[in-house]
């Protein structure tokens, strides 16, 4: 099995995360559509360093999951923050910001 | 002293009497026409001193220059602040001065009872100022800024009572067409400049003949913008009809600029630069037949006109006509001969004319006066003779000189032949218009303003009225005066007249063919390589005298015919005017210049006007380039905020828009 | 004396006046005002006219890494235009000396800043320098209209700003792509200065576009039609000393910018947009001058007329002819007098008038004040450029040059003139002849009016007498700044002896050129 | 024997080389950031309010000091990943400048009374920290971690007053589009790297070279994503939209920090990436770039036209003047690179200067329209003057660096053969005039007493030591404000623009050396 077919896979994912961030309204769903994203860069990384055989795409890879982890922790705080003050948990009542 | 020493003296006391009396108009009072008067008398005597020493040069030294300082010496250009002292220019500073001392004289007592007497005396010497630096300029700059000078000092005397709407609207049309004369001058100038590259009268004189063929184009060009020039100045066809308005001006106004000095200028000029048109045949033929036209058109409309000043002033347009007709074609000391009588009886007959219109309280149509006779002798007297000048009756100047001017053209042969029987036809009305004037105002029934002045005492208007439109004057400002004088009661206006009245009779004395050609002979240095102006073309003295005699009978005739019209069978005039009221009424309405002018110079200029106010500035420079670009501007500006819904998940989509646009971008330019 | 003395003392002497007591700003800043103006008095005296060079300069390298210099100096093209400059400014503080303005600190303050900046643009003998003052020149006005102005003056002002600057950031491009190219094309290090620029030819298809850029900048800040939109508005709002010094001095940076600058370094260009130029000068003219007589508002009359005056300048310039562009210098030193009274004496009459500036509520002024009438007579005959005053010496040598350049354009421009004179009198007697007007109350002229007319008058008359002083000056200069252009930039251009290509193609003109001036 | 080999052993048992002295800024910058954290824990209210955030300006000097003790000795440190050279220490000066500012701004605003002192300033530090990294980066994986390390402090400072659905809202907004965009970016480094086989920028380079790749479209789609999150960083249109919300509803000094600090680091990067590691694919990215910057110039002008806030004002010229700085991308010369930091200088300053106004306006009056600056000119002339000097400065106004920055781009672009994008840099400009004389209007050109009606506070005597400070150099003591700091901040600033405007040599200095930094271009 060739290598590609792990790129395509992760291009699929990469996509899948895009869409779902596009017509999902609930911001812990965009998150996870988020993680979806870079994990597919995760997926591509991995893949890449595996034909150049090299290293450096797996620390990154690696570095990318903890970034991940701190957006998303980010995301959870703030997210609580707009709970805790009863707002809407729904990306598309946050937009007095405009014009 | 030396002449151009004379020369500037004389330019000094008139500018000194201008900046005295402008400055000190508070303090001066009457005494301001006193200063005014003496000044212009000093500089009629620094005349003759010029003229004497002058006449001590011998006749080949007799053209002097002299300039102060540079007054635009630059790249070329090279104007000195300089006067030019010839016989030529003698001459005219002598009738200049002359006449105007005698004016001054006679306005002190004319203005007296006028507010603005100060003013008046300070605009007076001013103009005098302007025509000697226009006489004594020695190049064309110097020339050109005494013309636009004196056409300044002119737009400020004829709306010298400045209350009346009238009085500014003549005024600002005289200085209009003035500076049309001005601008003609300066585009000639430019033409002759191109060639000669000087601006000195007596430098491109000296090069016309060698950096100018015969009739070559520039040079035609030249003259014939000096022509326009001389024709707005003079009051010839088509650039006449400001001078019958400038009669709003106070009568010793209208006597002193509007027919004894300004108006000849452009004689002068035409005698000044006789080199040039020595050259340019074709333009000479041009002014000729302008001249011609002009006395016919002038004379007829004199016939019917019913305002005294005004038929004076048509009347002086005509003579004019005679002047440019003669100077153009040749018959320079014709020309200026006539101009020196001519401002002799003109001036006189303005003068007389002045002294009705003082008795008639300021009115001056000829339809209301009549049978002066009797209550103004003496204004009578003079009148008689600037008419009898005026019509060429023997043996005043009038004769001689006009008579002079026509013999010469006879003598050309060719189209100035023609030129000079018209000439004839112009002294036949000359003789009407000039008696219908008289019969009117001083002979039949006497009118109330007669019958009131042989009983002693000048009428008066109830209530001051402007007697052009007849509506009320504002006067507080107590302008034009409230007492009106006439010459039988003052003084200074009977020397004044007298002196001109004798100068009317005798001044021809100057130039009677065969007898003596004091004039000529005066002339003829600074004429001394014109050939037009040689014994060639001069009359011969039996011819000219058959052309005296031819005049004389002329005038006669016309003044029998006026006879006939308006003292043997009165109302004959009504009944002509009833058979052809056709003739009658374009005489009346002057021809139509005015409404010609009107139509074609004045509304397509205030069209423009508003086509450039509404439609350029409006529509196209405000709303098209400005509210354009603006609104441009502004609606992508809304456009971008309405982009910015404030969507989240919008701003992602438009990012994720965006990164396929560059990945494709990137795609094809990979391929 | 370094010329960075007169060039800062406005602005340092500015912040002085603001130090002191809000009553006594006025007088000081005024009387301060004597000093910048007595230094350019000096240098005037001092200015050797013989010769055709700079003159007191001031050279010192500001930007190294880009050959950007502060170079000062003084040549016959800017020497009476920096008298002119310190004249108007004193005339205009003394005129604001005598009345109350509110926040004077800030008034005068901007005042000084105006000063200098527009002392700057004319003395700048490097391209950057000059589009930074010219660029400055903007701001002191900016708030003078806006704060001080009247009617709708923020609308007014920004416009002015907005327009202007649309020009002048333009330019700013097209003088850095200048030095660069120059640089480039020769391979020298890059400088920006005049005479550097000068003997370094740009290549024509670079020339055009810089020219139209830098055309751009000087058309709309003069303004020509149909580049002035922003006129009318600003020339309304702005006070009467602002707009004097306005139309006086900052509308000849921009003519002066054409004579000093484009000529002498695009001269292959200005040779080939000779004829745009006149024509575009020539279509003002005329269009200007029919708006200065179909307006009623006194102050526009005056404003159309200087766009008039600017045109026939413009006219001069471009006649590429000695006689047309010392014509032109002299007529900005005229014009700008002449323009600044006029202003002032528009407001004199205001206040006869109760403030109005519509001529329709004018009328007999005269009666009451005579002097001033006479002044306005005086000022009136200059503005129509009356033969014997000096303005006639400065459009006659115009037209003259224009004449031999292009004789078509001068007889229709000569149009104009009769019709400044239609304009200039009809204002004149709107004014001041007739009937009183409804709302008139004419009072003899103040002092507080006469310290700024008088001398502007008295100078007018001066000139009058000897127009010469314009023009000795200048003389040499001129004809060393227009050589290049006169013959398509390649006579005289390049002393270096190195001449691009494209005056091959000029061979044949240059032939005729000179055929002509033999 | 065997001590010998033994003490060879040991010899070779030392760890790696660790060049501390070009790592110092980094260093002090973390440990500042712990004390920070820590000392917040205290709870003495004293010194929380007072001593964690002088605690956080002293470390920011120290960093600044460390940084221009380095000034001249470029070094490459941690095996290649980071080069700290002149570039490098002039972006981390600019972001360690900004975040002083920041910490002043902030001294007595809500902001960090919210989310806690040391949390506040601890995390401007790291995000401090993340520039610095970013900016010396010389290898994807540490660009990467230098990007985030910037970014998610910044997502928590945006929120940091939770209490304000605004702030929130912006917090949430950038976290989320942020993320978007640091997924596209590592997915466009995993292309690339893919493609190439390089992590080091260096290598990235000489492979793209060695193999004349230059048309593989790997690589040119991981060119494309990662051109996009960089552009988002940098907000360059059309990824900008996020700009004008968050830089309206973020507290306004972590604001004026995003505004300088952030665009400084996104276009260093920008600089690094495509000047180093892309340089030899320049013909097909730089007419993509200047695209992208003229579209940027233009969006961002117009957009600033008719807004109200004048924060969000800011944001949209803060859009296009990333245009122009982009612009000096693009060209990939010498030049064009110290154009662009020349132009973040002055950047900093007239963008530092004009919040701190802000803040202290907002603080007075609560509110940020363009409208409620009626009468500050009156009110208090240091504050306007302050305000008047930034806003000219944007516009490109002579005589402040405004005009020195723009002049250079114009150098620059024209130097490179980019005529066109200079002029539309132009017309960029002469539009700006449009909304910069607005506000400058408000200040000055109110009505007289209109003041008054504004704020309750009575009209103080205008004192033109103060009005024309940035000029006289006059103390913001004039004018009885109580944000002194604030209005230190704002004159400070407002002089610097005056200053190097008229003085702008050492500016060119110091850019040349950046753009000597490069060592590959010409």
């Amino acid at each position: 099995m060739t290598l590609g077919w792990y790129l395509a896979v992760s291009a699929i994912i990469f996509s899948i995360g895009v869409g779902g961030v596009l017509v999902r309204r609930n911001p812990l769903v965009i998150l996870l559509c988020l993680e979806l994203m870079l994990n597919a860069g995760n997926l591509a990384l991995v893949t890449f360093a595996r034909m150049h055989g090299g290293e450096g795409g797996q620390i990154f890879a690696l570095i990318v999951m903890v970034v991940a982890a701190c957006e998303v922790t980010v995301g959870l705080g703030m997210i609580v923050a707009i709970s805790r003050r009863n707002l809407p948990v729904d990306v598309d009542e946050l937009h007095e910001l405009n014009g | 002293m030396s002449p151009t020493t004379w020369g500037w003296l004389v330019l000094l006391f008139p500018l000194i009497g201008t900046v005295s009396i402008g400055v000190g108009f508070k303090r001066w009072g009457r005494a301001a026409g006193v200063i005014g008067t003496t000044a212009i008398a000093l500089s009629f005597v620094c005349a003759v001193g010029a003229l004497i020493s002058l006449l001590g040069k011998p006749e080949h030294g007799r053209e002097l220059t002299s300039s102060l300082w540079n007054y635009a010496a630059s790249s070329g250009v090279d104007a000195k602040l300089q006067i030019l002292v010839d016989p030529i220019s003698v001459f005219m500073i002598l009738v200049v001065t002359g006449v105007s001392t005698l004016i001054h004289l006679y306005s002190t007592s004319y203005m007296k009872s006028d507010q603005g007497y100060a003013r008046y005396f300070a605009y007076l010497n001013f103009f005098v100022l302007s025509m000697l630096v226009l006489v004594l300029g020695g190049n064309f700059v110097m020339l050109i800024v005494g013309w636009a000078f004196v056409g300044a000092a002119s737009y400020l005397l004829v709306s010298f009572w400045y209350r009346r709407e009238t009085a500014t609207k003549a005024g600002i049309k005289a200085f209009v067409i003035n500076v049309l004369g001005d601008v003609g001058l300066v585009l000639g100038t430019f033409f002759i400049f191109r060639h000669t590259h000087t601006v000195s009268f007596l430098g491109s004189f000296a090069a016309a003949p060698h950096v100018f063929h015969t009739d070559s184009t520039d040079l035609v060009a030249g003259c014939l913008l000096f022509l326009v020039g001389a024709f707005a100045k003079s009051a010839q066809l088509p650039l006449h009809t400001w001078l019958p308005d400038a009669m709003e001006g106070p009568t010793p106004v209208s006597s002193l600029i509007h027919a004894a000095t300004m108006v000849t200028a452009g004689v002068y000029l035409i005698v000044r630069l006789h080199p040039l048109f020595q050259l340019a045949p074709t333009a000479g033929e041009v002014g000729a037949i302008v001249g011609c036209a002009t006395l016919l058109v002038a004379g007829s409309i004199a016939l019917v006109v019913t305002d005294l000043k005004r038929v004076i002033a048509y009347s002086t347009m005509s003579q004019i006509g005679y002047m440019i007709m003669g100077a153009s074609a040749g018959a320079y000391s014709a020309a200026l001969f006539h101009l020196m009588t001519h401002a002799f009886f003109k001036a006189l007959l303005f003068m007389a004319a002045g002294s009705i219109i003082g008795a008639m309280a300021g009115d001056q149509s000829l339809d209301r006066m009549s049978g002066f006779k009797k209550a103004m002798p003496f204004t009578f007297a003079c009148f008689i003779i600037g008419g009898l000048a005026l019509s060429g009756i023997p043996p005043f100047s009038g004769w001689l000189s006009k008579d002079d001017i026509i013999a010469y053209l006879n003598n050309r042969g060719g189209i100035y032949e023609v030129l000079g029987i018209l000439g004839y036809v112009g002294a036949l009305m000359t003789g009407l218009y000039t008696f219908r004037m008289i019969f009117r105002a001083f002979f039949g029934e006497p009118s109330s303003e007669a019958k009131e002045l042989e009983h002693g005492h000048i009428a008066h208007a109830h209530a001051p009225t402007n007697p052009m439109t007849g509506e009320l004057e504002d006067n507080d400002v107590g302008f034009p005066g409230p007492e009106h004088v006439i010459a039988e009661r003052e003084l200074p206006m009977q020397v004044a007249m007298s002196l001109l009245a004798a100068l009317a009779v005798v001044g021809g004395l100057f130039q009677i063919p065969g007898v003596d050609h004091v004039i000529q002979n005066f002339l003829s240095p600074a004429l001394a390589n014109a050939p037009l102006a040689g014994p060639a073309h001069e009359p011969s003295n039996g011819s000219a005298w058959i052309g005296l005699i031819v005049g004389a009978v002329i005038g006669l005739v016309g003044i029998s015919v006026a006879f006939g019209i308006y003292i043997a069978r009165p109302g004959t005039s009504a009944r002509l005017q009833a058979r052809m009221p056709a003739i009658h009424n374009f005489l009346v309405h002057k021809w139509y210049f005015d409404e010609l002018i009107d139509h074609v110079v004045v509304r397509p200029a205030l069209t423009l006007g508003r086509f450039a106010e509404g439609v350029l500035d409006r529509i196209v420079v405000d709303d098209g380039v400005t509210g354009g670009v603006s609104s441009a501007v502004r609606s992508g500006g809304a456009a971008v905020r309405r982009a910015q819904t404030g969507f989240l998940r919008y701003y992602a989509a438009a990012l994720i828009f965006g990164l396929s646009l560059v990945l494709l971008y990137f795609l094809i330019s990979s391929t | 004396m370094s010329l960075s003395i007169l060039l800062a003392l406005p602005v340092l002497l500015g912040l002085l006046a603001t130090q002191l007591p809000a009553r006594q700003i006025g007088r000081a800043a005024a009387l301060l005002s004597l000093i910048p103006l007595g230094i350019a008095i000096d240098y005037v005296a001092r200015f050797n006219a013989g010769s055709s060079g700079l003159q007191f300069v001031t050279d010192r390298l500001w930007i190294s890494s880009l050959g950007i210099h502060y170079k000062l100096g003084i040549s016959g093209l800017n020497v009476a235009l920096v008298l002119l400059t310190t004249i108007l400014f004193t005339v205009s503080l003394a005129w604001s000396s005598q009345r109350e303005i509110d926040r004077p600190r800030l008034y005068y303050f901007h005042f000084g800043l105006a000063q200098s900046a527009v002392l700057g643009a004319f003395l700048a003998q490097d391209l950057i320098l000059f589009v930074g003052f010219f660029d400055l020149m903007l701001i002191p006005f900016y708030f003078l209209v806006g704060s001080w102005g009247t009617g709708d003056r923020v609308r007014a002002t920004v416009k002015m700003v907005i327009y202007t600057a649309v020009g002048s950031f333009l330019m700013l491009a097209a003088a850095i792509a200048a030095g660069v190219l120059a640089s480039h094309e020769h391979g020298t290090a890059i400088d920006f200065t005049f005479t550097a620029l000068s003997h370094l030819g740009i290549s024509r298809t670079d020339q055009d576009w810089i020219f139209l850029a830098f055309a751009a900048a000087f058309l709309v800040k003069m303004p020509l039609a149909p580049f002035h939109g922003w006129l009318a508005d600003a020339y309304k709002s702005m006070p009467i000393p602002a707009v004097a010094v306005f139309s006086g001095v900052v509308s000849k940076v921009a003519a002066y910018g054409f004579i000093a600058i484009v000529l002498p370094l695009f001269p292959q260009a200005s040779h080939h947009y000779q004829t745009l130029m006149l024509v575009i000068a020539l279509i003002s003219v005329l269009w200007a001058t029919a708006m200065a007589f179909t307006t009623r508002d006194v102050r526009l009359v005056i404003a159309y007329s200087s766009v008039a005056q600017m045109g026939f300048i413009v006219l001069g310039i471009f006649s590429l002819k000695a006689t047309g562009d010392q014509g032109a210098l002299l007529q900005m030193l005229n014009h700008g007098i002449v323009t600044a009274a006029s202003f002032f004496i528009i407001a004199a009459v205001a206040a006869r008038v109760g403030g109005s500036e519509n001529m329709d509520d004018m009328g007999g002024i005269a009666f009451r004040a005579p002097i001033l009438a006479s002044l306005f007579l005086i000022v009136t005959f200059a503005n129509l450029a009356m033969p014997g005053s000096s303005n006639f010496i400065g459009e006659f040598m115009i037209l003259l040059g224009v004449f031999s350049s292009r004789m078509w354009i001068a007889l229709v421009a000569s149009i104009a003139v009769v019709g400044a004179s239609v304009y200039a009198l009809r204002l004149f007697i709107g004014a001041m002849h007739n009937r009183v007007g409804g709302g008139v109350r004419s009072f003899e002229l103040k002092r507080i009016e006469a310290i700024a007319i008088v001398p502007l008058v008295a100078m007018i008359l001066v000139l009058a007498f000897y127009p010469q002083f314009g023009l000795s000056k200048s003389q040499a200069s001129v004809k060393a700044a227009i050589a290049p252009a006169t013959f398509g930039g390649c006579l005289n251009a390049f002393p270096g002896g190195a001449r691009p290509l494209s005056c091959v193609a000029f061979a044949p003109v240059i032939a005729h050129k000179t055929r002509a001036n033999q | 024997m065997n001590l010998v080999q033994l003490a060879v052993v040991v010899h070779h048992l030392k760890g790696p080389h660790i060049n501390w002295a070009a790592l110092s800024p980094t260093v002090v910058l973390t440990v500042g950031a712990l004390v920070v954290l820590l000392l917040g824990l205290l709870s003495s209210a004293m010194v929380r309010e007072r001593l964690v955030p002088s605690a956080a300006i002293i470390t920011l000097v120290a960093a600044v000091a460390a940084e221009v003790s380095r000034f001249g000795h470029p070094a490459t440190i941690v095996h290649g990943a980071m080069r700290v050279d002149d570039l490098a220490l002039i972006i981390d000066f600019i972001c360690a400048i900004s975040a002083i500012a920041t910490v002043l701004l902030a001294w007595r605003s809500e902001a960090p009374r919210t989310a806690g002192q040391g949390e506040f300033h601890s995390l401007l530090l790291f995000s401090v920290m993340g520039m610095a990294i970013l900016a010396s980066a010389q290898d994807i994986i540490a660009l990467f971690v230098g990007l985030e390390l910037l970014s998610i402090p910044l997502y928590i400072l945006c929120a940091a007053e939770y209490r304000r659905e605004g702030s929130l809202e912006s917090g949430l907004k950038y976290l989320i589009i942020g993320s978007v965009g640091s997924a596209t970016l590592v997915y466009g480094l995993a292309m690339i790297y893919g493609a190439t086989g390089q992590t080091g920028f260096g290598g990235i380079a000489s492979a793209i070279s060695a193999n004349d790749m230059l048309t593989d479209p790997l690589l040119l789609g991981g060119i494309a994503l990662t051109a996009v999150g960089f552009a988002f960083k940098a907000s360059v249109a059309p990824f900008h939209q996020w700009t004008p919300d968050v830089y309206e509803g973020a507290p306004t000094p972590v604001t004026s920090f995003m505004a300088t600090a952030t665009k400084a680091a996104a276009l260093a990067i920008f600089l690094r990436f495509f000047d180093v590691a892309l340089i030899s694919d320049q013909t097909t990215w730089a007419p993509l770039l200047a695209a992208l910057a003229s579209l940027t110039i233009i969006v961002g002008n117009v957009g600033a036209l008719g807004q109200t806030s004048l924060k969000r004002m800011l944001g949209f010229s803060g859009v296009a003047q990333a245009g122009y700085m982009l612009s000096g991308v693009v060209v990939g010369t010498q030049l064009g690179v110290s154009a662009t930091v020349l132009y973040l200088g002055v950047y900093l300053a007239m963008n530092v200067a004009a919040f701190a106004v802000i803040q202290a306006h907002e603080s007075e009056t609560g509110d940020d329209r363009i409208g409620g600056l009626r009468g500050l000119g009156k009110r208090s002339p240091a504050l306007g003057a302050s305000l008047t000097v930034a806003m000219l400065g944007l516009a490109g106004i002579p005589g402040t660096v405004g005009f020195v920055g723009k002049f250079q781009l114009i150098h620059a672009l024209v130097d490179g053969g980019y005529g066109w994008l200079a002029i539309v840099l132009v017309v960029g400009a002469m539009i700006s005039l449009g909304y910069y004389l607005r506000v400058v209007a408000a200040v000055w050109m109110s009505p007289v007493g209109a003041s008054a009606e504004i704020s309750g506070v009575p009209v103080p005597g205008e004192t033109l030591v103060g009005g024309l400070a940035p000029i006289a150099g006059g103390s913001p003591e004039a004018d009885g404000l109580p944000y002194t700091e604030v209005v230190f901040v704002a004159v400070l600033f407002a002089t610097l623009c005056i200053v190097f405007g008229i003085l702008p040599s050492p500016l060119f200095h110091l850019a040349s050396h950046a753009g000597a930094a490069l060592g590959g271009l010409f």
